[in-house]
């Protein structure tokens, strides 16, 4: 793609500041307090390396309902969910290592593809306004979950390990204890570089999906899920399945959330039953936002960019502000606040610049223009 | 509409056919992963014992390993434990004695969860070395706070402080 | 019959269900043990306590701005006037009143900046109104720490700095309205009269509101902006003025909450705050673009009614506590029950 | 290969909507690469054969259509538009259909890319195939040829100027391999001249590779220079079916606007008007849809001064400009005193009132009660209707002042509703366009603009409408600047009509003018042709 209007370099910089102004105040930020923090480069660049495996499958899973104009994915939580159905039997199973994990993405799965239709249909109902109905629809289904886990479990669907079951002898427990699968995806292969382990397993997943993505936009149904996020209206016309392509993309979202969140907690090594998935769409939506993200417009650059800028800041920002301030606290809810505050700037930002783009547009047709209907160089181009 | 251009609409029929066989396969291979993860990835317990058993004498030490797992030392009258995933293990045991080290292959049941295996027994070969151990303990009851947090937090609950004493 | 058939649908089934379920719970309550009166004086209580901050919502509803989310944004005003008040040791009346009035400047202030942001974004306000809520929650936690607060009931006691997490209001203004002129009646029913009589002023101060002029402008521009522009009036203003009328009334509606709960809680506790108040109002009948004073009550009654009505019943009926799982599934249920509905938008 | 099968025969085709009849026995046929132009007013007819002909689910819901369509001679009857498109019918719409963020190519061949399959095909249907991206650009490339014009196949669309996107959208629709008639709705509305000219150009390719094509357009000089065959449309009936050799704009224009009966026409001696009321310099209006260029002019006291043109001239933007409405520029004063701009309360507190063309938009609050609707602009701008509490410190909706404003003109109006409280979406067209006049009327305005009084109402409120605002012109002295699609409407009340043409007032006439200079004007010709 080339970009046919030559900027004169001060308005290219200006222009360039404003597209990137959420990662430029997050650079700014995490730069004052890198140093702050003084841990060492080798702590942080571990701690980066080890967050990249966990998160980035995660964050990956927002890229197509905001190619195919739906936002920020907030339902995706749902796919979390449905990951953590899978670790349960998994566990209850007793199968352990890597077998667990694929065990509890077969498991996962028709979960996954249930309940992310289910949010299709939803979201489809709720045009305009899909990412606060996905997100209220990841608190609605959190009740389920938990009438599923806390009071079906053992009672209906059988669960035969007592060790992960309530001493009432139904629901699982709060915490479950993952022992048996516990990073067995990042030590498959593992590569130890100077100071530093990578998990090149967990790596190659995320490449592989990365490679997924690419491929799926050649797709015809990419590229008809890249023409409906732009114009419902056109797309239908032109015979494109409108509302069955966005509820493609909300499957396909909430499956690749399913494993994301797999690897997520074969990493963490234990599961808040209850718990794990309530932040998951909050991190992986700032992530992609810290990245330069859109609501409109992700691309893989901003998924990498993303993760690693956010959890930059989530590494140095609490001992930052433990030195700073004398307290860690200050630093968790400093942290916290900028994720909510970024997520609303970029939301922000995308809503104003998407009219300010509208008024320009018309710009054109403005003014007693002088002479024929169009600019002049219209006429050239036709030639 | 779409479906036109792809398909060529020159042999309908195969496409079918090739869709129905290629979705056999993806059930297939969904089934024979599941399959695979159920069987291999079966997590056991195999508690290897070193005692007096049945009028075999215990071992004054040795060295145990299954699989490609670090050898354990076991004194006589120890018992230590490996979790190993699958059914069917290779079990080596130096006696440390200058002898060549015994080899031998066990094949657990799937539902085990804890076998308890005999060294002695394994070297004496007796068949079967191992039996199942069962432990007799419950599970720990758990505590108050193992029950989720709510979701809203203090926003909504919060009856009147006085009005829960009623 | 076709009328009713209307009437209906036009009400939801949801509501109806939910509606008929909290008259099966009342009926149910007797006969599995529960005392009706006393669980009628907390629901009458609970009603008191969480009806302004479901007030608080009308404004921008009818603005055309959504539902308000960002609800926090008000809360924390209310969370500075009451550590304030106490701070400078204003207790009784003058302490709450003096915190409503210490509350008042900030809630303007911020609840004109906040409009100023949701001006600038028509069309996502609801999910961006939710993080400007939640930053603004985060950010002021990091505040209440920093603050120079001294007064040694509300600071933590071994550091001397940093204001707790829960603070009591015993001493200064607990139950300050619920105990005024309360009626008891039996043993177990109390009328709380002053909360009632405080809410019921509140609820008759909007009604008033939204039938002056700007009252009237602001419905219009909800109703149908391009009217109301064409009429004159402009739609921003409109929409930031209904924002602040919502920040003040949140910043109210939350100093009310905690002298009927007894404490001020700080830190993440205002987080979820919005959500109980947008789930109530809209099971009251209102939509994302129409409400009034007749869904903030019937909505406050019924979803606080739910609340107290169900973790007695249900629990003795089935013999465990499901209502945690049945009130996140109503209230989530009734709100995207409403956001995914046709909003007759009537072109 | 001699056929003498037309292509394209229409007979007979008649459609009424809910008893309104649009369209009756209306037959022609079109042959193998021949153009025909089609034309007439708005309301003529165009839109409706348009539809029927592509099967728009419309005309199902309505009813259906009387007649018969045939394609090559057999009888069709397409259920939808893809069904038309399946059979080589194409249509070029007014307004663009294309993807802002995609490439030329991208359009061109949109869902209808040519893709490899592969193993996920087999998996997960047909839509997991890649595109194959050079043999779109192959397709799209020759599709452009076709036209015998120059795009970049690799260009955005929103970074194109508009003659491009026009061109794209003719490409996507002559890609299909089995296009056999093209229809083209004012595809030269949004060109410049000189680009108009390279896409008559390329019609005439189009022609002459066989591709008939059904060309729509107001500016006359066009269907002259272009069309073999000219149809002309006038009240859903077929007025004139001829060659188009030899025939003159001026002839077109007369078919088009022709009445039988020409009697609504007057000459008033009895009028006395007063100085300059209103004046407009060289205003310009973003009215999306009906974007004013240049507009300059002048209106008396006490007169009646209408606005006619073809929808989409910019007609309808003069007072949504000067209302404030839609961005403006230029100047407006009224009675001499400068109106600001851009701001709707500006020109409210000039005195001037508004009654807008789009009611169920921008006249009316649907879900809210008829004194609401007529009271809430009087009381906006002018504070009536309010009751004042202690002392002026605030002010609340009287309610009984509200009340007694809407029954009066429910009364004076012959409103049919079931009371003040009624919700103004349950009233008929008719009456919820004098709920819009009674809303202006309670301003007591010095000057009134009515967009396009009379759309969408029947008869009898039409005469009715039409009588309240000659009434009020006369007894009230107020200055009336009435906006309508309806000649004869402006021709029976007006003391002076202009037509717009392209963002600009094309000439001035008095209403006794000579039909065919309207339709001149109208046509795009200049005022000084029309005249002649």
């Amino acid at each position: 793609m080339k970009t046919p209007f030559k900027l004169p370099s001060a308005a290219r910089v200006r222009r360039f500041a404003a597209d990137n102004v959420v990662v430029l105040i997050f650079l700014s930020v995490t730069a004052i307090a890198v140093p702050s923090s003084n841990l060492s480069a080798s702590y942080i660049i571990q701690d980066l390396l080890t967050r990249y495996g966990r998160n980035a499958f995660l964050v990956f899973s927002l890229l197509l309902p905001i190619m195919a104009g739906m936002g920020i994915n907030f339902g995706m939580v749902l796919g979390a969910m449905a990951g953590e159905i899978g670790l349960i039997f998994a566990v209850d199973q007793g199968i352990a290592g890597v077998q667990g994990l694929l065990y509890a993405v077969l498991v996962g799965a028709p979960i996954a593809v249930l309940l992310g239709w289910i949010a299709g249909q939803v979201l489809n109902r709720a045009r305009g306004r899909e990412m606060v109905t996905g997100y209220i629809l990841g608190f609605f289904m959190d009740g389920v979950y938990q009438f599923v886990v806390l009071y079906l479990m053992g009672a209906i669907i059988p669960i035969t390990s007592k060790a992960i079951t309530l001493s009432r002898g139904y629901g699982i427990r709060n915490t479950l204890g993952l022992d048996s699968v516990r990073q067995s995806l990042d030590k498959l292969l593992k590569l130890e570089l100077g100071p530093f382990d990578l998990p090149m397993a967990t790596y190659l997943v995320i490449a592989l999906l990365a490679l997924f993505i690419v491929w799926f936009r050649r797709t015809k149904l990419g590229q008809d899920m890249r023409a409906i996020g732009q114009d419902q209206t056109v797309s239908h016309s032109a015979g494109i399945p409108v509302e069955r392509t966005r509820i493609l993309a909300i499957v396909i979202s909430t499956l690749l959330a399913m494993v994301g969140q797999i690897i997520f907690l074969q990493n963490m090594g234990n599961m808040a039953t209850y718990n794990a998935h309530r932040q998951t769409g909050f991190f992986a939506a700032a992530a992609i936002l810290v990245g330069g993200a859109s609501v409109a417009k992700a691309t893989i650059p901003n998924v990498l960019v993303g993760v690693g800028l956010l959890h930059l800041m989530y590494i140095v920002v609490p001992p930052a502000g433990a030195r700073l301030f004398g307290s860690a606290q200050i630093g968790e809810y400093f942290r916290d606040a900028m994720s909510y505050a970024v997520i609303a700037l970029a939301l922000a930002l995308h809503a104003w610049r998407k009219r300010a783009n509208a008024e320009s547009a018309r710009a054109g047709l403005r003014g007693a223009a002088s002479g024929a209907v169009q600019p002049a160089k219209t006429e050239g181009g036709a030639e | 509409m779409s479906g036109k251009e792809v398909a060529g609409a020159k042999a309908p029929r195969r496409i079918a056919l090739r869709r129905v066989v290629a979705l056999a396969l993806v059930a297939a291979v969904y089934l024979g992963a599941g399959a695979w993860a159920l069987i291999s990835g079966k997590s056991h317990t195999i508690l290897v014992d070193n005692k007096p058993v049945g009028g075999l004498e215990a071992f004054r030490l040795l060295e145990v390993s299954i699989g490609r797992q670090e050898p354990l030392e076991l004194g006589r009258g120890e018992r230590d434990k490996f979790a190993v995933q699958g059914q069917r293990h290779r079990v080596k045991i130096d006696l440390m004695n200058g002898t060549d080290p015994v080899e031998a292959t066990i094949a657990l049941p799937y539902d085990a969860k804890m076998v308890l295996l005999s060294l002695p027994k394994l070297v004496a070969g007796v068949e079967p070395a191992w039996e199942p151990f069962e432990t007799g303990q419950d599970a720990p009851a758990p505590v108050a706070d193992e029950l989720p947090e709510e979701l809203f937090g203090a926003a909504i609950d919060l009856a009147p402080p006085e009005a829960g004493a009623d | 019959m076709n009328k009713l058939k209307t009437a209906v649908a036009d009400f939801g089934w949801p509501r109806i269900i939910i509606f008929f379920f909290v008259v099966a719970l009342f009926v149910a309550a007797p006969l599995v043990g529960v005392r009706v009166d006393g669980a009628l004086s907390d629901v009458l209580s609970r009603f008191g306590q969480n009806g302004i901050l479901v007030l608080a919502l009308v404004p921008m509803v009818q603005a055309g701005a959504g539902l308000n989310f960002g609800l926090p944004v008000g809360i924390i005003a209310g969370l500075l006037g009451g550590t304030l008040s106490m701070q400078f040791g204003l207790s009784g009346w003058a302490g709450f009143l003096g915190a409503v009035g210490i509350s008042l400047p900030f809630a303007v202030l911020f609840g004109w900046a906040y409009g100023l942001l949701l001006n600038k974004v028509k069309g996502e306000e609801m999910t961006i109104a939710m993080y400007v809520g939640f930053s603004m929650v985060t950010f002021f936690a990091i505040l209440w720490l920093l603050l120079p607060y001294s007064s040694p009931n509300m600071v933590w006691g071994y550091s001397g700095t940093g204001l707790r997490t829960t603070i009591t209001l015993d001493g200064y203004w607990t139950k300050i309205l619920n105990d005024f002129l309360a009626i008891r009646i039996g043993r177990f029913f109390v009328f709380p009269t002053g909360l009632l009589a405080f809410f019921a002023a509140a609820t008759g101060t909007m009604w008033l509101f939204l039938r002056s002029k700007t009252g009237t402008a602001m419905t219009a521009v909800g109703s149908n902006p391009d009217f109301a522009r064409a009429g004159g009036v402009s739609s921003d203003r409109m929409r930031l003025v209904s924002v602040v009328v919502s920040t003040v009334f949140g910043a109210v509606g939350i100093l009310v909450y905690q002298q009927s709960y007894g404490f001020i809680q700080l830190y993440q506790a205002p987080l979820y705050m919005a959500f109980p108040a947008v789930a109530a109002i809209l099971l009251g009948g209102a939509s994302v673009n129409k409400a009034s004073m007749v869904n903030v009550l019937v909505g406050t009654f019924l979803f606080q009614a739910i609340l107290t009505m169900t973790p007695n019943v249900i629990n003795s009926v089935l013999q465990t506590d499901m209502s945690e799982v049945i009130r996140i599934v109503i209230s989530n249920g009734m709100i995207i029950y409403a956001l995914t509905r046709k909003t007759k938008v009537s072109k | 290969m001699p056929d003498d099968t037309p292509l394209l025969s229409l007979e007979g085709i008649t459609k009424d909507f809910y008893g309104t009849t649009v369209l009756r026995d209306v037959t022609f046929a079109l042959k193998r690469g021949e153009i025909l132009g089609l034309v007439g007013e708005n309301g003529a007819g165009k839109t409706t054969l348009m539809r029927i002909l592509f099967g728009m689910p419309v005309i199902a819901e309505t009813g259906g259509f009387g007649g018969t369509v045939r394609i090559d001679g057999q009888p069709v009857s397409f259920r939808n538009p893809f069904d038309a498109l399946d059979a080589g019918i194409g249509m070029v719409h007014q307004e663009f259909s294309l993807i802002p963020g995609f490439t030329t190519t991208e359009n061109i061949m949109l869902n209808r890319e040519p893709s490899r399959r592969n193993v996920a095909v087999d998996l997960f249907g047909p839509r997991m195939a890649t595109l194959d991206r050079p043999a779109m650009t192959t397709r799209a490339t020759k599709a452009i040829e076709r036209l015998g014009v120059e795009l970049d196949p690799d260009m955005l669309v929103s970074e194109m100027p508009v003659g491009h996107k026009q061109f794209t959208e003719i490409a996507r629709e002559i890609d299909r391999e089995n296009v056999k008639l093209l229809v083209l709705d004012e595809p030269t509305a949004v060109l410049a001249e000189s680009e108009a000219e390279i896409l008559l150009d390329s019609l005439r390719r189009l022609a002459a590779q066989g591709i008939s094509i059904i060309f729509i357009s107001h500016r006359l000089h066009e269907i002259t220079a272009v069309a073999d065959r000219v149809v002309v449309l006038r009240d859903g009936q077929l007025v004139k079916d001829t060659s188009a050799k030899g025939v003159e704009v001026r002839e077109i224009a007369a078919w088009m606007v022709g009445r039988e009966v020409d009697a609504n026409a007057r000459v008033r001696s009895d009028r006395k008007y007063g100085g300059p009321a209103l004046e407009v310099e060289r205003l310009w209006v973003d009215m999306p849809g009906e974007t004013v260029r240049d507009v300059s002019f002048s209106v008396r006291e006490g007169e009646i001064f209408g606005i006619g043109g073809l929808a989409g001239q910019g007609k309808l933007g003069i007072p949504n400009g000067i209302m404030g409405l839609f961005a403006a520029g230029g100047t407006v004063r009224l009675h001499g005193k400068h109106v600001e701009l851009d701001a709707p309360r500006a020109a409210l507190d000039a005195g001037m009132a508004f009654v807008s063309e789009d009611r169920r938009g921008v006249g009316l609050l649907l879900d809210e009660s008829l004194d609401w609707n007529i009271a809430f602009t009087a009381m906006q701008v002018k504070g009536s209707y309010l009751k004042r509490w202690l002392g002026g410190l605030f002010s609340l909706r009287d309610e009984k002042a509200m009340r007694a404003l809407a029954e009066q003109y429910i009364e004076q109006l012959e409103i049919k509703c079931t009371g003040h409280r009624q919700k103004a979406k349950e009233l008929s067209g008719g009456n919820q366009q004098k709920i819009c006049l009674a809303k202006a009327f309670a301003l007591e305005p010095n000057l009134l603009f009515v967009s396009e009084p009379t759309r969408g109402i029947d008869v009898g409120a039409k005469k009715l409408v039409l009588d309240k605002l000659r009434h009020y012109n006369r007894d009230e002295g107020t200055t009336i600047v009435m906006v309508s699609s309806e000649l004869e409407e402006l021709r029976a009340i007006c003391d002076r009509v202009a037509i717009v043409d392209e963002g600009r007032i094309a000439g001035i006439l008095p209403p006794d003018a000579p039909l065919a200079d309207f339709g001149l004007l109208m046509a795009g010709e200049r005022a000084a042709e029309a005249s002649a």
